[in-house]
């Protein structure tokens, strides 16, 4: 019964949900594929990219908003800010706190704590530089319904998320499964030396991934900021929750984080007719321990060499 | 011999100058890749974060305004000069500097001639105990409670969780839950909680039970999930973590929730006509704590070196081999997992009793992974390296927040912090005082032997190749 | 001038040296046989030559440049092909993924290229869609040599290409071997399998304890007593 | 090198139920789609060495991986009969527990522990028979030094069979190749097997070390009675130490009989080892004709 | 001489206790700055006239944190400058030092902790200057019941100790109204504060709200998650009454929510507007200046805590010591921006009256005093 109540609302937020953790598990999912390495800073990368959505668009515009076709420019452009704000950031990452340890061939736990290192700095001195209140990313459009399905009520918020976020999917897909850049990232992942033997050069492919995994955080940051405000503390709720949905997916699998994304967003959100809000997380971290139980390497499998 | 510079077609060369004849000049544009200026760029670009760093508060209404402070000139000149000046340093030694290098070399190397000599180790194994026990009497009660509560309580986790990661590989995030099981155990055995006891407890008996109750626990978690690959171990354990902070806040009629547990009782003893409470002051705490501290690594070290601390070592570099071998690989990682819950499960009751107040919000993700840093930090599968990278890494902050020449920021604090994670993973992984064991697996690791640790163990036999 | 030229090179592992001194060459069209024990350092002359490993010194010519420092992937670039000890196929690229990465750095048709692979190694062309991964260990290795080839290099790396490969399979891929040298590329070949070896190459060296023992014409090594009594396994088993 | 004689010699000519140590019955272990082993059946007698060849991929090693509890096969059943007369089912078994039964192996790449020692790497082995919990350990309680010394005792023992006593002190990171595969076989001795199995010992070792290898194989077969379970592609090796052989492909038995029998054998020849010819030279002189594996 | 008299004149530091770092750092710093800002003012003569002692500031960081917060307050007591101490900031810090600041007979006095138990232990050095729970809750739930006249409500709690024993006494209050209440906990997410929750969570949340038909929602929480709540109630097209307390009255929750969802909004506070007087001015634009963003949250409650206790050291002169102090705060009746400041026996703020506000065209307005509005 209560499963029924409000299913057409909770399956809409829940995909809407689900495209957001998904974008943000592709970067997850890309460079553990390369690396085999948790990029525990990609909540930062993600953070980066509301500000930098923030930050363009407030430069460009202020506080105008537009409206019309105008209001389609408008959210291209925090995209895109975003993207560029988190590929920035994430290349900067690689850079620094990663291919050094690479260079000495360090352990992956040494990769594990540079990166917890470098998310601390770098959400911390966020939260020194632009302050510790939530920054308003004004809308162009309302938080009213837009227009329903079978009676449940559609933001335009929500299909702003599901434009942006499938046609920024169905683009990763492609790259990965069909270009130079894709077939590099694969064979890196599935034998980086030999993928060398072969001309691939390792340090730029993986730059490469880094930054492709930081264009789709930042977006991601840009279009949650969009609703939630920009804060210094922003990627961390959102970035464990999408790391969850890669794993359930399959990590390293560029489909799987998709598909984990989707289904841990509904996972989350359909039974909340039934239970209380504050037990959200226990349901999505139980199906996550139970996925991995019973099918250890995630819905659709591991590695990144399955995405074609 | 033809011309070298037909090779600059190629994009991306990574030709370094020195490998090339003296006679050759190396083009403009590929400078950078020389190591002296490469080193350079990094500084100065070192200098700008720094100044951003010691800047001024941004204030999240004029854009950028912490960034502008921040950049002005005298600051901003101030940190390129340290950075750029160190730059000097660097190189100065690289280029003229064998002699200091072998006279660093050599002083590095004193405590590692010094320590297996068996007589001098035991001689300052017996002088620090005293220290251990004397000093503190002589703190004032802040830094008696510094003592208590951030260094040895973080001491003591360190340790514990160094057993789970250090020994065993196993990558646990999700550590402060058993914390959170001990003091919770401690709050309902001695009744400060909704929901009452069956008996009222001497709250000194709470610790064993408190013990047994974490451990119990962390058989319960482990069994299951510990066949789960590092990673995957990893993501279960923090989910556990956040769970068990959920229900505390939810189970209101069982927990007290949000609002937290009531007031619990200390520590008392009453037997044998002893009739000893701990009270508010922190030194007695302190000395329960090192008790339990010295037994703790007594034992851990036992551990390591007998037949269960070669079994961890063997599963820790190749699961299926030492499967093979006969070992039973989960009863070995139950082992280790349930060792490392009792002794967060014990800190978690020690803190209850102290404070006699707790309340959800003290166990978040983030301090387990701020234990597993002090791990790392202390260097990874080394006792003595949990026991002073938690020392120092707690003691640190608190010195420079309260003296007068440094002072600084305690909001900046956890900046600081990151950078040093960052700068220590990057020269020197191994940790402030490696144990001999890790020191072996990260110099096979750097020759691409091994990955020295078990995060890919459990994977197929015919697991390819990762990164060179 | 030599195709390749190693001079005076030594290689370490950490402190431990794998490679003391070697000079060798290969001269364009040829096939040179690098013969040694497990770990007389066979692999690691191959792997410095391509880039994967570094010397502490001494010099790697390839035409006459050094390219000891040089990245792998630039080494590929200049006309270096390596089939890596043990195939390392991409497990889960198909058979025809598989060859387009060994034609990484080049643009262009690759048709061409594939139907010759396919014409060297028939059995691949029956599988072109298969993941590389699920292949038996014979076809791996003829997928591998095939990947190399894709990259039109003029000099080919053969790290014991026999390696665990049941006899039938080995006698098809010495073949192959010799037909890739007719069609003009230069070959070293890495064998722990002298006798095959030695019967398809031109000269061969001796590698023990990373040093070079013994070099010549490979007919020569093959008639040599001390070559047969250690390598051939003339006194060896009973 | 002389031809294949069995070595039938100093085992009491029972009947063939009696001293049977392994039956294999009609075992089939699917990945997916891809079947690697289907409806394989064999035995193995005691104190036998048994060899398993075929061509890459055939399946030889995924029946070492069912017959340790690595893999689970989907059907058929394998029992083990131990010396104490139990009759023990090994699929749907741990790793560990296989081991314990009495069933040891070495890997086709070896698996060591690179950062333990030569004597670590088999005190492992050896231990994993000591009863010692975590109490024992921390309190070091008599029975478990004890426990220690004999291991020690053991240890050493087998390092001096296999030969690498000289080597005990050294990392088993930096021992050569050979000594390598000693030191995995002394490992897996370490845990009193009454049936080891070899999984290509003697890939990529040269003509000289494989003559001490066979001699290592059967000092263990015929002093220690240790079954053997022989996996190998070295024809010669093959012929010089089996008492039979089976031969798999695609997953099939296709033949098993004596060495001189699969020599003899068309399938074999048609699938494996081409034309027939003398043993005598070393590994791939063989075979004139086909096809790939 | 100018020299000598200064270096007679003695220093008393009033220190701040409360979350600098972590998660709920921006709390903390609304509130240390105006610890700072009245000490500034009062040793410039400006709030007090001219003082016979210099005073002192100190800021000692407990992260909100009921682990740390002993361990901060033993350095605040071993200070012996320390005379008395703003804070702690959060419920959980002060139960868990109280009984050191007690045994220091040091007095504190919190500008935040709400949790009515803190009064009830016989710490006779606590003091607070914000009314508790059990006075603000069911003020809130008579004004929805007499004034809006609600049927139903939902009341959310973000989890927080603050929060939860405000909705606890809401909702028991509304019950006694014959009001229907429905009540969920939705914890405080990272956007805003030390919470655990997720964004995410307010849209089914929103879902289970309109579907209860409620035509009201009280949150109890601060502003941040309030605003994303408020955004996605109007989404899911709930169109009943909004309600919130003193941690939502921040004009930050206007910004963030949009003047369109936030119109309309009730939010109430055992505080009165700070009001157009020159000393709310000087104390906003001071602020604005030293800390660099606005006034928020508990910023003025602090403001209010701290001149308070200097009023006492006036009184006191170059006598003061810190048991003085406790007595004089027993005693003292202080005019602040908030309200008149006078303390009951266990420490409450005495007649603390609720006031109600709404946000009327993007500014929050002061409607009045809950007991007058409901007449
Ligand atoms: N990554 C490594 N780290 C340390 N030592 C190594 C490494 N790789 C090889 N070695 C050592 O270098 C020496 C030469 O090894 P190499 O692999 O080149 O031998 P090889 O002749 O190819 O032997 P094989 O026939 O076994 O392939 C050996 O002693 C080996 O142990
Ligand atoms: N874990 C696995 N997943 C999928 N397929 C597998 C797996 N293990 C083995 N196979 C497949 O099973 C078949 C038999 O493989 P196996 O390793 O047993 O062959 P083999 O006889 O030992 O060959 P070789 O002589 O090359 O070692 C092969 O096709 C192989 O790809
Ligand atoms: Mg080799
Ligand atoms: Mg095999």
């Amino acid at each position: 019964m209560c499963f029924t109540q409000n299913f057409w609302s909770l399956l809409i937020s829940g995909l809407a949900d689900g495209f957001l953790y998904a974008l943000i598990a592709l970067g997850y999912t890309l460079v553990y594929g390369v690396l085999q390495l948790i990029n525990f800073a990609h909540s930062e990368v993600f953070m980066s990219g509301g500000f930098a959505g923030y930050f363009v668009l407030q430069a460009t515009l202020g506080s105008h908003t537009t409206s019309g076709w105008g209001s389609v420019g408008y959210v291209a452009l925090g995209i895109a800010a975003g993207a560029a704000g988190g590929g920035v950031v994430a290349f900067l990452l690689e850079r620094v706190a990663y291919r050094p340890l690479r260079r000495r061939k360090a352990p992956r736990l040494a990769f594990l704590i540079s990166a917890i290192g470098a998310s601390y700095f770098l959400y911390n001195i966020a939260g020194k530089e632009f302050g510790h209140n939530a920054l308003e990313i004004p809308a162009p459009f309302t938080n009213l319904p837009w227009f329903s399905i079978f009676g449940a009520p559609v933001q335009a918020y929500y299909v702003v998320i599901a434009i942006a976020a499938i046609s920024m999917l169905l683009l990763v897909d492609r790259v990965v499964s069909s270009t130079k850049l894709g077939k590099g990232i694969r064979a890196v992942a599935q034998d980086a030396e030999t993928a060398s033997l072969m001309g691939v050069n390792i340090n730029r492919i993986i730059s490469q991934t880094f930054v492709l995994g930081g264009l789709l955080g930042g977006a991601a940051g840009f279009l949650f900021g969009l609703n939630a405000g920009v804060v210094y503390t922003m990627g961390f709720t959102p970035a464990l929750k999408a790391f969850t949905a890669a794993v359930l997916g399959g990590i390293g699998n560029v489909r799987g984080a998709m598909l984990g994304g989707l289904v841990l967003g509904i996972a989350e959100n359909l039974p909340m007719g039934c239970v209380q809000t504050a037990w959200r997380d226990v349901i999505a971290y139980g199906i996550l321990a139970i996925v991995l139980l019973f099918r250890p390497t995630g819905i659709l499998g591991e590695r990144l060499g399955r995405a074609a | 011999m033809s011309d070298p510079l037909e090779l600059t077609e190629i994009p991306e060369r990574t030709v370094t100058s020195a490998a090339l004849p003296p006679d050759q000049r190396t083009p403009w544009h590929k400078v950078v890749h020389n190591d002296d200026v490469r080193r350079l760029f990094a500084c100065v670009i070192g200098g700008f974060v720094l100044a951003l760093m010691t800047g001024p508060e941004g204030d999240g209404i004029n854009m950028l305004s912490g960034v502008d402070g921040a950049l002005r000139f005298p600051h901003l000149g101030i940190c390129l000069a340290l950075t750029v000046g160190l730059w000097v340093l660097i190189t100065v030694r690289h280029r003229f500097g064998e002699r200091a290098r072998t006279a660093s070399a050599r002083v590095s190397a004193l405590p590692a001639r010094l320590l297996p000599n068996a007589k001098f180790r035991g001689l300052a194994l017996v002088a620090l105990l005293a220290l251990a026990i004397v000093y503190p009497a002589h703190l004032n009660g802040y830094w008696q409670s510094v003592l208590v509560q951030q260094v040895g309580i973080y001491v003591l986790l360190a340790i514990g969780l160094n057993v789970v990661v250090g020994y065993a590989g196993l990558l646990d995030l999700g550590y402060i839950a058993f914390f959170a099981i001990g003091a919770y155990s401690d709050a309902f055995w001695t009744g400060a909680l909704p929901i009452h006891p069956p008996a009222n407890l001497n709250p000194f008996w709470v610790i064993p039970i408190a013990i047994a109750t974490a451990m119990l626990a962390g058989v319960i978690l482990g069994v299951p999930t510990l066949r789960l690959r590092g990673d995957y171990l990893a993501i279960v354990t923090l989910g556990f973590g956040e769970i068990i902070q959920i229900v505390a806040i939810n189970l209101q009629g069982v927990t007290g929730g949000a609002i937290g547990t009531g007031t619990i009782r200390h520590f008392a003893l009453h037997v044998l006509g002893i009739n000893y409470v701990w009270g508010l002051d922190p030194l007695p705490y302190y000395y329960l704590l090192l008790v339990f501290v010295v037994l703790a690594l007594f034992a851990f070290h036992s551990l390591e070196h007998s037949r269960i601390g070669r079994a961890w070592a063997a599963i820790r570099e190749d699961e299926i081999a030492a499967e093979a071998s006969g070992i039973n690989v989960l009863k070995y990682k139950v082992m280790a997992f349930a060792i490392g819950a009792s002794t967060s499960g014990f800190a978690g009751t020690l803190v209850a009793s102290q404070i006699r107040f707790f309340e959800p919000g003290d166990f978040t993700v983030q301090l387990s992974i701020l234990i597993l840093v002090l791990v790392i930090f202390g260097g990874m599968g080394s006792l003595p390296g949990a026991v002073v990278g938690a020392a120092v890494l707690e003691w640190l902050p608190q010195y420079l927040h309260v003296h007068p020449l440094f002072g600084f920021q305690q909001q900046d604090l956890y900046i600081y912090f990151g950078a040093i994670l960052i700068l220590m993973m990057i020269f020197r992984p191994e940790g402030l005082i490696p144990s001999r064991r890790r020191r072996i697996e990260l110099g096979l690791a750097e020759h691409g032997i091994g990955t020295a640790d078990a995060m890919t163990a459990g994977a197929s036999p015919s697991e390819p190749a990762g990164l060179p | 001038m030599s195709l390749l030229q190693l001079v005076d090179l030594e290689v370490r592992y950490g402190a431990i040296p794998a490679l003391r001194g070697v000079n060798l060459s290969v001269e364009t069209g040829e096939i040179v046989t690098l013969l040694g024990a497990n770990g007389a350092g066979k692999t690691t002359t191959l792997r410095t030559i391509s880039g994967l490993q570094h010397p502490a010194s001494g010099r790697v010519l390839f035409e006459g440049r050094a390219i000891g420092d040089v990245a792998p992937h630039d080494v590929l670039a200049l006309g270096v092909g390596h089939v890596p000890e043990g195939r390392r196929i991409f497990p889960q690229m198909s058979v025809l993924e598989n060859l387009e990465m060994g034609a990484y750095r080049r643009r262009g048709n690759l048709r061409e290229d594939v139907e010759h692979v396919f014409s060297l190694f028939p059995v691949l062309g029956q599988r072109r869609r298969q993941e590389g991964g699920t292949l038996s260990g014979g076809e791996q290795q003829m997928l591998a040599i095939g990947r190399a080839l894709m990259s039109h290099p003029r000099l080919l790396l053969l790290d014991e290409p026999s390696m665990g490969l049941a006899p039938l399979v080995v006698k098809a891929i010495f073949e192959i071997i010799a037909r890739i040298r007719s069609q003009g590329t230069t070959i070293l070949l890495v064998e722990q399998n002298a006798t095959q070896a030695l019967q398809l190459a031109d000269r061969g060296y001796v590698l023990e304890n990373g040093e070079i023992v013994m070099s010549g014409a490979a007919t020569d090594l093959l008639g040599d007593p001390r070559i047969r009594a250690a390598y051939l396994g003339e006194t060896a088993a009973h | 090198m002389t031809s294949a004689a069995p070595l039938a010699d100093g085992l009491p000519a029972t009947s063939p139920e009696a001293d049977l140590l392994v039956e294999v019955e009609k075992l089939t272990l699917r990945f997916g789609g891809l079947t690697s082993l289907s409806q394989v059946s064999l035995t193995q007698r005691r104190g036998e060495i048994l060899s398993v060849i075929g061509p890459n991929g055939a399946g030889k090693t995924s029946l070492f991986n069912c017959l340790t509890g690595v893999y689970t096969p989907q059907e058929g059943r394998i029992v083990f009969h131990r010396r104490d007369g139990r009759d023990i089912s090994v699929v749907g078994v741990r790793p560990h527990r296989v081991n314990r039964f009495g069933i040891a192996r070495t890997f086709q790449t070896s698996r060591l522990f690179n950062a333990l020692t030569t004597f670590e790497n088999v005190k492992i082995g050896v231990e994993s028979r000591s009863r010692t919990g975590p109490l024992g350990a921390i309190l070091h309680l008599p029975h478990t030094r004890r426990e220690e010394r004999a291991a020690n005792a053991r240890v050493r023992e087998l390092l001096e069979f296999v030969g690498l006593t000289h080597r005990a002190a050294t990392l088993a990171s930096s021992l050569p190749y050979g000594d390598r595969r000693r030191l995995e076989i002394a490992r897996a001795l370490g845990t009193g097997p009454e049936l080891l199995l070899l999984d290509e010992p003697a890939a990529g070792t040269n003509p000289a070390e494989k003559g001490d290898l066979v001699d290592l194989i059967r000092r263990v077969n015929r002093d220690r009675g240790v079954s053997v379970l022989l996996i190998e592609h070295d024809m010669g090796l093959v012929m010089s130490l089996a008492e039979r052989i089976v031969v798999l492909n695609f997953g099939q038995v296709i033949a098993t009989g004596s060495p001189a029998e699969i020599q003899q054998n068309p399938a074999v020849i048609e699938a494996y080892l081409g034309a027939p010819e003398a043993p005598a030279e070393g590994a791939g002189d063989v075979a004139e004709s086909g096809e790939g594996a | 001489t100018a020299a000598t008299h200064h270096a007679a004149t003695k220093t008393y530091t009033i220190a701040y206790e409360g979350p600098l770092s972590g998660g709920n750092q921006q709390l903390g710093l609304n509130m240390a700055y105006s610890v700072q800002l009245a000490i500034q003012q009062a040793n410039a003569g400006k709030t007090f006239g001219k003082l016979p002692f210099k005073l002192a500031y100190k800021a000692a960081d407990d992260q909100g944190s009921a682990t740390q917060s002993p361990t901060t307050a033993q350095s605040l007591i071993g200070d012996k400058s320390v005379i008395a101490v703003v804070g702690p900031a959060f419920s959980g810090a002060t139960k868990a030092a109280e009984p050191l600041y007690h045994a220091a007979h040091l007095a504190t006095v919190s500008p935040s902790a709400t949790l009515p138990a803190l009064a009830d232990s016989g710490w006779n050095n606590f003091f607070r200057v914000v009314a508790d729970d059990d006075a603000q809750g069911p003020a809130d739930a008579l004004y929805a019941a007499k004034k809006l006249h609600v049927k139903s409500v939902f009341a959310v709690d973000d989890a927080s100790a603050y929060a939860v024993g405000l909705v606890d006494a809401f909702a028991k209050r509304a019950k006694q109204l014959g009001i229907k209440v429905t009540h969920q906990e939705a914890p405080g997410t990272t956007q805003c504060q030390a919470g655990n929750g997720n964004v995410q969570q307010y849209g089914a949340l929103a879902t289970d709200i309109v579907s209860s038909k409620a035509n009201a929602v009280f949150y109890g929480g601060y502003y941040c998650d309030f605003a994303l709540l408020a955004k996605a109630v109007r989404a899911a097209g709930f169109t009943g009454y909004l309600m919130s307390d003193d941690g939502s009255l921040d004009p930050h929750y206007v910004a963030q929510a949009g003047a369109a969802i936030a119109d309309g909004t009730y939010l109430s506070c055992a505080c009165t507007n700070l009001g157009n007087t020159p000393a709310a001015k000087a104390f906003s634009t001071g602020f604005r200046k030293l800390a660099g963003f606005p006034v928020g949250t508990y910023s003025a409650e602090a403001y209010d805590a701290t001149n308070t206790v200097i009023a006492v050291l006036k009184k006191l002169g170059a006598r003061a010591t810190r048991p003085a102090v406790v007595a004089g705060l027993h005693k003292v009746i202080y005019t602040g921006l908030t309200k008149v400041v006078h303390f009951q026996p266990d420490g409450n703020i005495a007649g603390s009256s609720v006031y109600e506000y709404q946000v009327k065209g993007g500014k929050i307005v002061e409607l009045g005093m809950v007991s007058k509005l409901v007449k």
